[in-house]
């Protein structure tokens, strides 16, 4: 009962103004058999005793030194960046029906939408997704939905994106007689093997997904991969992370004619990692497949008076609209995270998102060579990574991340469920916030544990 | 202006700003950007001031009353915010959450066993990022449940044509066929026309109690019935569980699997738009369905299930655990408010809501459903202003602005014209229920004398009416510097 | 330079407008003799460093269970207080000078003296001192200068007034004349010895100080305390903790006449502990004394309109306009501390503050209860007490404070130097934080190292 | 709307109340409170929202250009709170500082140690809580170093024409006569006027420099010299240090004894009118006296020392260590600036006070001190604009808040007529100070063209021009309940 300000006199009035007896009998047309028990429920707590609590379960999270990255990434945010986006206004606030009411939220979800379009070099972007494994499986079912070319519902789908994202889209697409095509990879360079790709020439596939980084860290050969879906009439989904963007060849930029959409997760762009979620995903898109883009868009208009404001716009895609013929299920999203990416970005602008990028697969760099050195130890793929890289360690990987972890390091994570074909392989990522005495000490440990006192 | 206009050519954030580090040799150079991206270049003071002054363009439950029907927009406690926002848990990577985040778990598992005790279900998973993604959920279970039995004739998913757009979004997603199911004049569905749409097609029906008429459908038992006798399954959406939480359970409803959203009944931030989080709860026959992760605890310690170890779920939805930073703070929510806190939810929202109700009517406006009951939320028509002073319930909603109100939902549910969907929500007080009830009769009176003042507001907001037709024949969607 | 936005083309283009070559030619008024050597200081961290480095020094201080009180208590501060008052526009706007712009500040001020007034039952309150200390300091100055009975500049100090107090008075009352004279206190009660009192009774005595609750946790007689200033022609200060008055008899009530000054330290009132400070002092008086209130005062007035409206007022009082005869020198003072103790007692209201004193006194009654059945260990005083008590302790005190501090508690403050007399004497505080289960811990472990094993 | 007009019997924010405890039969009956005090009763979303709403109406840093002469309103990094706000920090009493507070007490002690460096002084102490009390510390070592000697004839402090008035307060709480001395026409301390007011009664003489009116005094070497050769002492007010740190020190000037405000230079925040922090430095003949506590190293653990150890301390000013957060802030803010940084802050608001005033000149403002480089701060007068158009000073700052901009001091110092004391900080862009000159030359035509719209301003605001008169003659001070 804390949060509700009903005095006694209150209650009386209004039961008074109801003409009712109590506030059970507004109940009353709830059949009697239907109402249950007491919850059994634990009794409330005080503000107090609750902090208390949380206090402690924070403090059961051991903080370990963090080289894992597989899809969340530990970037440094700036103290603005939440310090402004936590505020009431932003907090509080719904979904900005009223646009006149919510003009910070819309103003600044149109900032969102440029950014994310300049960072892909596509024309438009979505106001958000759930995160980037779902923005993969709206991803393919746009691509489904817009591919005029292709009659088949085939999507290529590559061993070198993220296995998660994987299991997400085949759960989301999976009612949807749609066919995901594994393609294998080249164990050699990590990378999407090329002559795998090629035996699908010439045969109806509406979408080829090319991973830039890959799940391995790997960057893939993204002008070759989009020219072949443009050659092939299937659409290319590129699936990005935003940060990387600041180095990499944008998607638009793909191949003679760009990938068609880009999508990923934005978690990188100032989202605390908080265990997993609440992150953010992206999409991006050309023009000419706006009408299929999924989730909300904020348009820029004029008043009355030519004065500009922002509304949501094109809103007859959505489901509260055109309901069971939406583009998409999607109505709640992520707003507020869109907002703290908004002002990340703003903050670090393209040379400070550069950096912090760079900094990263420097670190990534500096941790290999160190690792180059130690016996037991070996990078797996030979194509180039950006800031992760699967190693495969003498010892078995799980004993390697339990000896890290008794040590204060999360070590990365292991392949072996999802990979077994790599042996002993673990996947290591290095961020800007590592600094050269964590890359030492990582190298420390893992060369004690791996015997080299 | 946008921030883009406050962009000078090598500003920067400095203290943000890493030190110069040249391109890598190992990265091959046609796989390199050649033009940065144009993303602005401003100082920390720049973009503190731009976001917190854009912030104090929004109407929000923290500055203005807000009684958006369906959206159950309450007090977000700022206890959730900070708590959840301990390092402990910020810091936790998902990959190391078994290993390194056993207090994030135990908050979790906690409270997975307290949604299902709340809903009377026999499982619940977290897994879900919002409401529309649970509906998805939940179809896909109703439809792995059938196919399971071997059953794939079951096609068709029944919705009520007052439903969520979301609810036949998800049945479509989930690869249903979608059969709208009339009201009938009490707002309830329609007996009738349900007993003629049941048959061996039939794979479910998705329904809200009460629905989004603000009704509580006092034939429950009947359209369960009904349903299930036809092989189907019942299907809750908990959009406006906040009505009924510690009263009557779906579970003992007859519901076979039902979605929350901690976003409305368990007042996680609304946040402009998200992130929520739509948890899904089931039956005992669906238990093996449910989508991973579902939490455990062996002994003293928690964990994920595996896929091996669940091999009929629907499988993942969301890339890793939900979104946990929601899920603590609704965790958070349920231990200040307890058993006892959470029946008073229900009893205060719907005193809220009735005596709105009552105090429109007296003040004449004209309820949707007069011989009924509100449940926590209730429509009122505007159709009669429309017809006689061509004032709409647009012009209306705009005009709340003016007085510091945010407006109540508008033209939903499409059955009734002309609508308001008032949500009052138990946070609120009888002071600012009165006040809003003025403000209601003054905007009614000034309609009357003076229609075109209603018909051009908002007048005092950061931007008058916006022109919402060329927002959507010429789409303006990004910034391009010139 | 990480907050300085100035491009090199601002700097040439503002350079070219006056006419200089260099920024530093804007400093060739300074004569080079004075010009200094590059200055010792560590290279700049970015945030992300700085943020490593504080999270590993607040990591170095160790989270002790607090039983300790003597002029800072740990009460819950409730999330709402920080998240509204560290608002951006609260936090950083100056001093209200420009009152229509600064409404929001002055309306928080406008009602934060009206709480204090209410909680003191005296007339006015002014907008904020530094601390409990500065405030005592400053009302002692203000008694002199009000009294026109007295002629003398003779201040009676209880030795029961916190002797941080004392010794903060004594600096800054040191140079101007003023004498203070130390009262002793009863060793039986642990009070103001009565009888000592009476000596001065008949002498000229600018005025006297009353601590209620008093630096060992203990209630003064403070109705005859009250009247023996008003008989003797002294300004009675009182020196009150501001939580505890929810409970107790408010200084505007004290004796027949009502104390003429309340001053102490808003700490307990939403404020963190934070090593020491910032706390803010606050101060009360009679309508009679305004003119020699020391500090800010807000007050209600109309704009041009009638419309309500706050302003600064009563600014000839201060230095800013009244220069050396100013009624102090104060300027800046707690704005921010004051606007968070506003929201708190909002927060709190009557009732919750009530109950927050209440459980505190209860919480420490119980404490003591514990303690009397453990042998060694023996409360000093016979006087009522409040939230705090003086323990005497068989061993040393010093070993029983380290003794619980290895144990991860906080065990109170050691008397031995202040008060010799006590022997070894800890002062014990026991707030509404401290669970059943806490205080539990504290008699286990001070059981066990007065040998009861 | 006041927080006490919201309040009803019987409300409040439950989540805060505790459970119901019956007084105690331990507090004697005649010592209890018998009416409970009049704070509001409200609900948390009350406060929340009421408080929320309130913060909207002021102008700050976050949200406004903010060029207040002599506060030195620039930037607060956000960062500086957030980490002065962990946890660690926050929960550490007074009382356990060494023994538990080593992470603070380190940043202390390296904070003192480097404000020792900037500031060229042998030693530091951080106790004092705000500039003033600083002031008040400096003049009671001046005091006390003179009484060491057997000097007590020294009683009167000069103090400039031109000084804050906190100075002269300082030194009368100091015991001592305040002897004003006059400032010439370029700004400087009028050295015959300096010359003939030494001697022997002469303890010392504050000094800000650059003076708040915004000059560097060139002839600094000639007042150190003649004060000192008078016997007394040189008290450096640093409110202006943002001018010249890391160009010229104190200490190199010829200072004994100085301040610091670690919420102008050091940018910790105002809040609204504090809290502050005035830290006090000293040359080597003053060590013994500096204000307790001071903190120093054992190895590597931190302490503070005893008054058995610095018998000849004036003592102890605040209760416990000082405005430790605060304090904090400083050492955080220090650490991001650097050497380099800090060199750049003198440099950065040099420039755009000198640009600033240029530019405002040309754009028909005349400046107090033509002849004269402006250091971070400067003055123009209005006199002409005052006695042509009857539109004064306070009637132009008046209209600038109509225009989004907080004014610049006015009035200050009192030897200009009419005058604007403009600074405005390194962290303000070239389009800031831009607009601002637009502003200024825009209000200068209206007062030009229709003074009445600028002397009835502001327009705009939550208020306009109040009645201060009023406040004064019949004070209201606080909220009474009928």
């Amino acid at each position: 009962m804390p949060f509700i300000p009903h005095t006694e006199d209150d209650i009386r009035e209004m039961l008074a103004a109801l003409g009712t007896a109590s506030i059970g009998v507004l109940f009353d047309e709830i059949p009697a058999s239907l109402r249950c028990r007491p919850l059994d429920l634990p009794p409330a707590l005080k503000e107090m005793e609750v902090a208390r609590l949380m206090h402690a379960r924070a403090g059961q999270n051991r903080p370990l030194l963090c080289f894992a990255g597989a899809g969340a990434y530990e970037h440094h945010v700036p103290a603005a960046v939440w310090a402004v986006a936590g505020r009431g206004e932003f907090y509080s606030a719904y979904t900005p029906y009223q646009a006149e009411a919510s003009q910070g939220t819309l103003h600044v979800l149109y900032e969102y939408q440029s950014m994310m379009a300049s960072l892909t070099a596509l024309d438009v972007s979505n106001a958000s997704l759930y995160d980037g494994a779902t923005s993969l499986a709206e991803a393919v079912l746009m691509a489904v939905r817009t591919n005029r070319k292709s009659h088949s519902r085939r999507i290529l789908m590559p061993k070198t994106v993220h296995p998660f994202y994987r299991r997400v889209v085949e759960t989301i697409v999976g009612s949807q007689a749609l066919e995901l095509i594994e393609l294998p990879y080249d164990l050699e360079t990590g990378r999407i093997d090329p002559a795998a790709l090629e035996t699908h020439s010439g045969t109806d596939v509406a979408a080829l997904v090319i991973p830039q980084i890959n799940f391995f860290g790997v960057l893939e050969a993204v002008d070759e991969l989009t020219d072949w879906a443009a050659a092939n009439g299937a659409i290319a989904i590129a699936l990005v992370n935003p940060m990387a963007l600041a180095v990499l060849k944008p998607p638009g930029e793909w191949g003679r004619e760009g990938a068609d959409i880009a999508c990923g997760d934005g978690q990188p762009l100032g989202i605390p990692l908080s265990g997993g979620g609440p992150y953010f995903g992206f999409m991006c898109c050309r023009k000419a497949h706006l009408h299929q883009l999924p989730g909300r868009l904020v348009g820029r208009t004029v008043d009355v008076d030519g004065k500009p404001g922002f509304t949501l716009t094109l809103q007859a895609r959505e489901q509260h609209i055109r309901r069971g013929r939406a583009t998409s299920n999607i109505c709640t999203n992520q707003g507020l995270m869109v907002t703290a990416a908004t002002i990340y970005m703003a903050l670090l602008g393209p040379e400070g998102l550069r950096r912090v990028a760079l900094q990263s697969h420097r670190n990534t760099v500096s941790l290999m060579q160190g690792l180059a050195g130690i016996e037991g130890v070996d990078r797996v793929f030979a194509g180039p990574f950006f800031h992760e890289a699967v190693i495969r360690t003498r010892r078995p990987a799980r004993e390697i991340m339990d000896g890290l972890a008794e040590r204060g390091i999360l070590g990365g994570y292991e392949l072996t469920r999802e990979y077994p074909e790599l042996g002993e392989a673990i996947l290591v990522c290095v961020t800007e916030t590592r600094t050269r005495e964590d890359i030492e000490s990582y190298l420390c440990e893992i060369a004690s544990l791996l015997g080299h006192d | 202006m946008l921030i883009f206009d406050r962009s000078r050519p090598g500003r920067a954030a400095l203290a943000q700003l890493l030190p110069e580090t040249a391109e890598s040799p190992l990265i091959p150079g046609h796989l390199l950007r050649n033009t940065p991206p144009a993303l602005p270049e401003v100082s920390e003071l720049d973009a503190v001031r731009h976001y917190t002054r854009l912030s104090q363009q929004n109407y929000a439950i923290d500055t203005q009353f807000y009684p958006l029907g369906s959206c159950t927009m309450k007090y977000n406690p700022k206890a959730c915010h900070d708590l959840a926002s301990l390092p402990g848990f910020l810091d936790t990577h998902p990959l190391g959450l078994e290993r390194a985040g056993q207090g994030t778990l135990a908050c979790l598992y906690e409270l997975q066993e307290m949604l299902r005790e709340i809903t009377g279900m026999a499982g619940v998973s977290l897994a879900c990022a919002a409401g529309a993604q649970g509906e998805f959920a939940g179809v896909a279970m109703i439809r792995a449940y059938h196919l399971s039995r071997g059953d794939s004739a079951r096609t068709e998913m029944l919705v009520p044509d007052a439903a969520h757009g979301t609810n036949p979004a998800s049945a479509t997603m989930g690869g249903f066929r979608v059969r709208e199911i009339a009201t009938d004049s009490d707002g309830n569905v329609d007996l009738a026309a349900l007993d003629q749409a049941v048959g061996p097609q039939t794979a479910g029906i998705m329904l809200t109690n009460p629905s989004t008429l603000g009704v509580f459908d006092q034939h429950i038992q009947a359209i369960a019935d009904v349903v299930h006798k036809a092989g189907g399954l019942l299907y809750y959406d908990g959009a406006n569980l906040n009505a009924i939480a510690g009263k009557v359970r779906p579970g003992d409803m007859g519901f076979d699997v039902i979605h929350l959203n901690l976003h409305k009944t368990f007042s996680t931030p609304h946040g402009g738009g998200g992130p929520g989080a739509g948890p899904v709860g089931v039956d005992h026959k669906l238990l093996p369905f449910l989508p991973l992760p579902v939490i455990v605890a062996d002994g003293a310690r928690y964990r994920m299930l595996t896929e091996s170890e669940q091999p009929q779920s629907i499988g993942h939805l969301v890339t890793f655990a939900g979104n946990v930073g929601v899920l603590l703070r609704a965790y958070i929510y349920i231990r200040m408010l307890g058993r006892a806190g959470l029946e008073r939810v229900a009893e205060f929202s719907t005193l809220n809501a009735n005596y709105l109700l009552r105090k429109l009517v007296e003040n004449g406006f004209e309820p949707a459903f007069p011989q009924r009951r509100a449940a926590h939320e209730f429509i009122i028509t505007l159709k009669r202003l429309a017809k006689e002073r061509h004032v709409t319930a647009l012009d209306f909603a705009k005009r709340l602005l003016d007085y510091g109100v945010h407006a109540p939902t508008v033209y939903f549910p499409l059955l009734i014209p002309e609508c308001f969907l008032i949500e009052p929500t138990e946070t609120e007080s009888k002071e600012t229920l009165d006040a809003f009830i003025q403000v209601m009769a003054a905007i009614l009176q000034e309609a009357e004398t003076e229609p075109d003042r209603v018909k051009s507001a908002p007048h005092s907001l950061p931007v008058r009416r916006l022109d919402e037709v060329r927002a959507a024949r010429h789409p303006d969607l990004a910034y391009r510097s010139e």
